[in-house]
């Protein structure tokens, strides 16, 4: 059993959990669903973040990812919105049938 | 290592112990104090003065039937009040009780795990919690519940803002995250008769923060006057409507499990934790004379006509004071007791002011919860933590 | 030690992002998300950044997910519809992100990292991520940033203030 | 010392009264205006007083503006001798001016908005006077430009007044063309425009015989300097520019900005001392200048264009005096000039005022009993300007009189002595007509406000001082060396000449008025020829303004713009945006999950790229 872990499982871990993101992003179905999908993916790059400040014993990561998490707060406050007013609007959450861009 | 594991142990089991009969006897006050209020007598049947009341009620609660709603989301419907019960529980594990002690020749805190960014966790595990709440309320499938679990939600995501805010200040004047360094940081008297708690220290004294604190924690426990997520007149009984024997009871337990941990957090971040409120050596004979007095006290109810059976228990609860009051006399349990006995008395007395209000003040409506939120608490511990910046800023001295 | 905790750790975050993937009800992905964050929080322990694994658990699993909850709630979101519109994404989808994770994996391993720093102890960066170095820091050279950060949370809190009342359509 | 306080100030009084002129009481506007132009006066004299006597410049280097290849050009003050006196002037009579617009403008509307733009105009002017490099000149250059064409335009309402303000600025474009020319020839010459470094770099060079770089380069100077200074044959915009507020006629056409190019040619009188040529024909043009705008002025009936003549003609007198390398004399009447032509046109201003409006001569006369200080104070400025003895006027022209005498052609001195004669003439034709005989208007004439007529006093006080005492060609010796004329001639003929015309004015139109019509249908071909001002505008409209109507009208407007323009590059931009879009918009799908897929595609793309090119 290993006592220390190699940096690269973490990077591993995090690019598995960045996949799952853009998988969930592509597959799913639901706004809400999609944009939480985003948010694992944010998670996953903070978690190479973390990872690289400790590696470079650097505390810069960490404020990156601070960061990193306050914007997707706001932007979860705001997104969250719009998929309320879509839903005032449109009474659908299927992202499919939200394709008003089209031409 | 294996000390340090073997005294975690020991400290979990008393802890954990402690808690649960403090959590199953809290119940008892409360309904002893209120029926007080309101000139009853509250439970007497169970055992002398209904002392055995709580188990009775755990009883009932384990023979009740454990009903399932037909159309719940199982999975959620039985999550929830694990989540809500576990996760009332475990902030409890970063408090501290008491100051260094030394017991089988090692040292060791008066907590089960110290760590240095204890209020965080605190924050964490309580915006955590809300979870147990809003599925419970979502799962069970029922008007009502869900009702209750979305105001809840809203309510504790509101209130949390100034919770947090709030707590900030005492962060402030004690320059540090973990609760002990808080407790230590309060530590010492102005002219040797002014403790140093955050309520009095200098340069900004919290009073008001203190305030704000306990109004904020009434509402992140969903007590009375904010109880709107069980406000039974309007939603039946809220998000546990559903929820029957066992599964109730861990709703329940986990209500007072929050009160304690709030009333245990303010006693750390404003009351001054276990330092006692005169200084040493008088302090440590307080809780004796305490005790002493109690006794002397109910002997003298003995001497009265009361109802049947006191002439027998008054006595006996005297004796077991006295018990108390020479316990508490041995010089050298006071080291390891009289700090308890001081943390204990200040969470006590703000269990006992939330029942008290429970007993005396009216629900809000949910739209005047809101509004208070959003437009006075908010403001309020806003302005308090400025204040309390500058003036740090200001007189760094003074700290 | 460390290494069964990440092991923990890291099967659970991969099990709750499968499982935020293949649920097909928003609130148990909501729920195996909240869980991927609070594995992710646990690693953030054992890297030394105590503070930005609680700021993860308060932020994301306090505010967001709540947020995220409470709306899957209000709008009673039903478990979602086969669709067949999209069929790009139907069908390339898949090789793409096969495409990617190859990629990422083949990076990964080919990137040389000096292996004495590249080993996780716990507990062996001290202070490491501790509230008051995270302030110095985010006080002294993320000033800016910080700032600009803080105006960004009020557009958005506005912004969403104006998105969700009521009598907007 | 921080020169760039100076133009600071006014700037942020045009910023203020600009921004929130409207909102703001008229007290507030002139505290905020004459107060930032007071203090910038203040600043430069606080600053003389500093570096008295100014014997090396004193330059700041602020930030460095422009920097591409070799050429560096920094945004860079200086003061020096020069320097001193053109901010004294400028700031001062700008000052006396933005007080006495306190009363002219007090019933007019856009109170705010004249006082931002006279701001804006102290602003570029002292930047144009502070500059160390021509290129920061030029900016000031273009910016008082801008503000005489919003100054002049001031009125926009009427017609006319727009009219005169799109003339000035484009005519101006005519010399501005020129000067930026003049700024390439110098940049390709020498690398730099930095005056101190043009200067070292001439001193090497040899004196031209013939037309050689130098000469094209200060030619095309000149020619913006006749843009700016209103010379043959690009003065046509200032008389009617006219058309402006008096306070402003009175700062901007006939105190500081018309003699920016005097001043520029002086900046750069090193290049000109190379190119004796170009010199030569500075000095004809003024000279041409002065004679043809005299001429003029002797048959005009609204007050102000006489003056507005009168100051072209003394401007051609600077340049005479430029041309003949007297630079220190050209100083010299700028100064005394901006003084008395300042005093000219605020005691009109202030008749102006009086009559309500009322501009013509003929409606004008016996005013002298109505508005006494008007009519002392116009009379100082009047004998000023015809050089009577001891008067300012007296000094600056003779200076540059005495140099035409001792120069290689003696006959522009006599030209000079005769036009000197006919400014007398004209001026007090003006004088006479408004003051003396009866009064022939239907206004009720009155005397304008004490914050009107101090302006008039002090000016007078410069008037009849500024020659005697304040000596500038002693004060420029060390930059223009001086050259000593003996002989008493010059001077007492150019007097005499003046005397003559004074008294001839005097007989004309006070002792015997009839013989002034008389003498007018005497020569009635050539009166109308002058009151036509030669038909020069009419000239210009016909060969210049004409065909480039037509042209623009046919080729540029129906061809270039709607042919070429409209339905060639616009429409068919948007056909072919069309047709791109019916190709783009099958990618278009709405989807979001198909938009994600193709994110996804590209971001692969990128990784592949960087993340396989970096290793």
């Amino acid at each position: 059993m290993i006592e220390h872990i190699p940096i690269w499982w973490y990077l591993t871990l995090s690019a598995v959990l960045f996949g799952l993101g853009v998988a969930g992003f592509i597959y799913r179905k639901s706004v809400i669903t999609v944009f939480m999908s985003i948010e694992l993916m944010l998670n996953a790059v903070n978690l190479t973040f973390v990872t690289f400040s400790y590696q470079n014993k650097n505390i810069d990561g960490h404020i990156y990812s601070f960061f990193v998490m306050v914007v997707a707060a706001a932007e979860a406050a705001v997104g969250l919105a719009i998929i309320l007013t879509i839903f005032k609007n449109r009474g659908t959450l299927q992202i499919d049938e939200i394709d008003s861009m089209k031409l | 290592m294996s000390f340090f594991l073997i005294v975690t142990l020991v400290k979990i089991a008393l802890v954990f112990a402690v808690f649960m009969t403090t959590l199953a006897y809290l119940q008892w006050v409360e309904r002893k104090v209120l029926a007080h209020i309101q000139s009853r007598t509250g439970p007497l049947r169970v055992g002398p003065h209904g002392l055995l009341q709580p188990l009775a009620d755990v009883f009932k609660l384990l023979t009740k039937e454990d009903l399932m709603p037909p159309h719940a989301n199982k999975f959620f419907y039985l999550l929830a009040p694990f989540i809500a019960v576990s996760l009332a529980l475990v902030s409890i594990s970063v408090i501290p009780f008491g100051p260094e002690v030394s017991v089988w020749g090692g040292k060791t805190f008066m907590e089960i795990g110290g760590l240095n960014v204890g209020i965080l966790f605190i924050l964490a595990v309580g915006a955590i919690s809300v979870y147990g709440i809003a599925l419970a309320g979502w799962s069970s499938n029922n008007k009502y519940s869900l009702m209750g679990g979305l105001r809840s939600s809203a309510q504790m995501i509101s209130y949390e803002l100034p919770f947090t805010l709030v707590i900030v200040s005492p962060l402030l004047l004690a320059n540090t995250l973990s609760f002990r360094g808080i407790a230590d940081s309060q530590a010492g008297y102005y002219w040797d008769f002014i403790p140093r708690w955050s309520i009095f220290q200098l340069p900004f004294p919290q009073i008001f923060g203190f305030i704000v604190f306990m109004i904020a924690g009434f509402a992140e426990t969903n007590r009375i006057p904010f109880d709107l997520p069980e406000a039974e007149n309007e939603l039946v009984a809220g998000f546990h409507t559903e929820y029957s024997s066992m599964k109730f009871a861990c709703f329940f337990m986990a209500e007072y499990a929050n009160m304690v941990t709030i009333a245990c957090v303010a006693t750390t971040l404003f009351l001054g934790s276990w330092h006692p409120l005169f200084p040493a050596p008088y302090s440590d004979w307080v809780p004796s004379l305490v005790f002493v007095g109690a006794a002397l006290w109910l002997f003298l109810q003995s001497g009265k006509i009361g109802r049947k059976g006191d002439h027998i228990t008054f006595p006996l609860f005297g004796i077991a004071a006295l018990g108390f009051a020479v316990i508490f006399a041995i010089p050298f349990l006071q080291t390891y007791l009289v700090p308890i006995f001081w943390f204990a008395s200040k969470a006590g007395f703000i269990l006992f002011t939330y029942i008290w209000i429970r007993g005396t003040l009216p629900r809000f409506r949910y739209d005047q919860l809101m509004h208070f939120a959003w437009t006075f608490l908010f403001p309020c511990a806003l302005i308090n933590l400025l204040l309390t910046a500058l003036m740090v800023a200001l007189f760094p001295e003074q700290k | 030690m460390d290494s069964i905790l990440f092991i923990i750790a890291a099967v659970a975050a991969i099990g709750c992002g499968l499982n935020l993937v293949l649920q097909k009800h928003p609130i148990s992905s909501a729920l195996s998300l909240i869980g991927v964050m609070s594995s992710l929080a646990l690693l953030y322990l054992l890297l030394g950044a105590e503070f930005i694994a609680m700021a993860q658990m308060i932020v994301y699993g306090g505010a967001v997910m709540v947020l995220f909850i409470f709306v899957i709630m209000l709008l009673n979101a039903g478990a979602e519809k086969r669709s067949d519109k999209s069929l790009f994404a139907q069908i390339a989808g898949f090789p793409l992100l096969a495409v990617l994770v190859v990629l990422l994996a083949f990076l990964i391993r080919e990137t040389p990292f000096p292996s004495k720093i590249s080993q996780v102890q716990f507990g062996s960066w001290v202070p490491g991520g501790s509230a008051e170095a995270i302030g110095m820091q985010l006080f002294s050279k993320f000033l800016y940033p910080f700032e600009v950060v803080s105006v960004l949370i009020l557009i958005a809190i506005l912004g969403a203030v104006v998105l969700a009342r009521k009598e907007i359509d | 010392m921080n020169l760039w306080l100076i133009p600071l100030c006014p700037l942020i009084g045009f910023l203020l009264s600009g921004l929130l002129g409207k909102r703001l009481p008229k007290q507030l506007v002139n505290i905020i205006c004459v107060g930032s132009v007071a203090a910038s006066f203040g600043l430069v004299i606080y600053l003389l007083s500093n570096i008295y006597p100014v014997n090396t410049p004193v330059t700041e280097h602020d930030f460095t503006w422009i920097q591409s290849g070799g050429l560096k050009i920094g945004f860079d003050l200086s003061v020096d001798r020069l320097t001193a006196v053109m901010l004294l002037v400028v700031t001062g009579v700008g000052l006396l001016i933005h007080t006495y617009s306190i009363g002219y403008m007090s019933h007019e509307e856009g109170y705010g908005r004249f006082f931002a733009y006279l701001n804006l105009f102290m602003f570029f002017m002292l930047l144009l006077v502070l500059a160390q490099n021509l290129l920061l000149l030029f900016v000031g250059w273009e910016g008082v430009g801008l503000c005489s064409y919003l100054l002049v335009g001031f009125y926009f309402k009427e017609k006319f007044a727009g009219d005169a303000a799109n003339k000035a600025f484009i005519v101006n474009r005519i010399g501005d063309f020129g000067f930026m020319l003049g700024i390439l020839l110098l940049v390709i010459q020498f690398h730099t425009l930095d005056f101190a470094s043009i200067a070292t770099a001439v001193k090497g060079m040899p004196v031209e015989s013939s037309m050689g770089a130098l000469s094209i380069i200060t030619l095309l100077l000149f020619v913006g300097a006749c843009g700016k200074s209103a010379q043959l044959p690009l003065y046509v915009w200032l008389p009617d520019a006219m058309a402006g507020p008096t306070p402003v006629s009175a700062l901007i056409h006939a105190a500081t900005m018309v003699t920016a190019g005097v001043y520029m040619v002086a900046r750069v009188s090193f290049l000109y001392d190379h190119a004796p040529g170009a010199m030569h024909i500075v000095a004809l043009v003024g000279l041409a200048t002065a004679v043809f705008a005299a001429t003029i002025g002797l048959a005009q009936n609204d007050i102000k264009k006489v003056f507005a003549y009168s100051t072209v003609s003394q401007l051609g007198y600077m340049f005479l005096g430029l041309g003949l390398g007297a630079y220190s004399a050209g100083v010299f009447h700028l100064m005394t000039h901006a003084f008395f032509k300042a005093l000219l046109f605020l005691g009109a201003g202030s008749v102006i005022h009086g009559l309500s409006g009322e501009q013509d001569l003929r409606h004008m006369g016996g005013l002298r009993k109505a508005m006494p200080i008007t009519f002392v104070t116009l009379g100082i400025a009047s004998l000023s300007i015809s050089g009577f003895p001891f008067f300012a006027g007296f000094y600056s022209k003779d200076a540059i009189l005495a140099a035409a005498y001792e120069s290689a052609s003696p006959w522009m001195f006599w030209v000079g002595a005769a036009t000197a004669g006919m400014t007398a003439f004209y001026v007090f034709r003006a004088y006479f007509l408004t003051f003396f005989g009866k009064y022939r208007g239907h206004h009720h004439p009155h005397e304008s406000p004490f914050v009107m007529t101090f302006p008039l006093m002090v000016l007078a006080v410069f008037s009849i001082g500024a020659g005697k005492f304040l000596s500038v060609p002693e004060w420029l010796a060390p930059m223009f060396p001086v050259t000593e004329h003996g002989s008493m001639q010059p001077m007492i003929i150019s007097a005499s000449f003046g005397i003559g015309g004074i008294l001839l004015a005097t007989l004309l139109y006070v002792i015997v008025p009839s013989l002034s019509d008389s003498v007018k249908s005497a020569a009635g071909p050539i009166y109308t020829l002058l009151a036509n001002k030669y038909y020069v505008d009419e000239l210009y409209a016909a060969v210049i303004v004409k065909p480039l109507t037509l042209i623009s009208r046919t080729v540029l407007w129906r061809g270039v713009d709607e042919g070429l323009i409209d339905t060639g590059l616009v429409n068919g931009l948007g056909r072919v945006a069309q047709a791109l879009g019916e190709v783009a918009r099958r990618w278009q799908s709405g989807s979001i999950r198909n938009s994600a897929t193709w994110i996804l595609a590209g971001s692969l793309l990128l990784i592949f790229i960087l993340g396989l090119g970096v290793r």
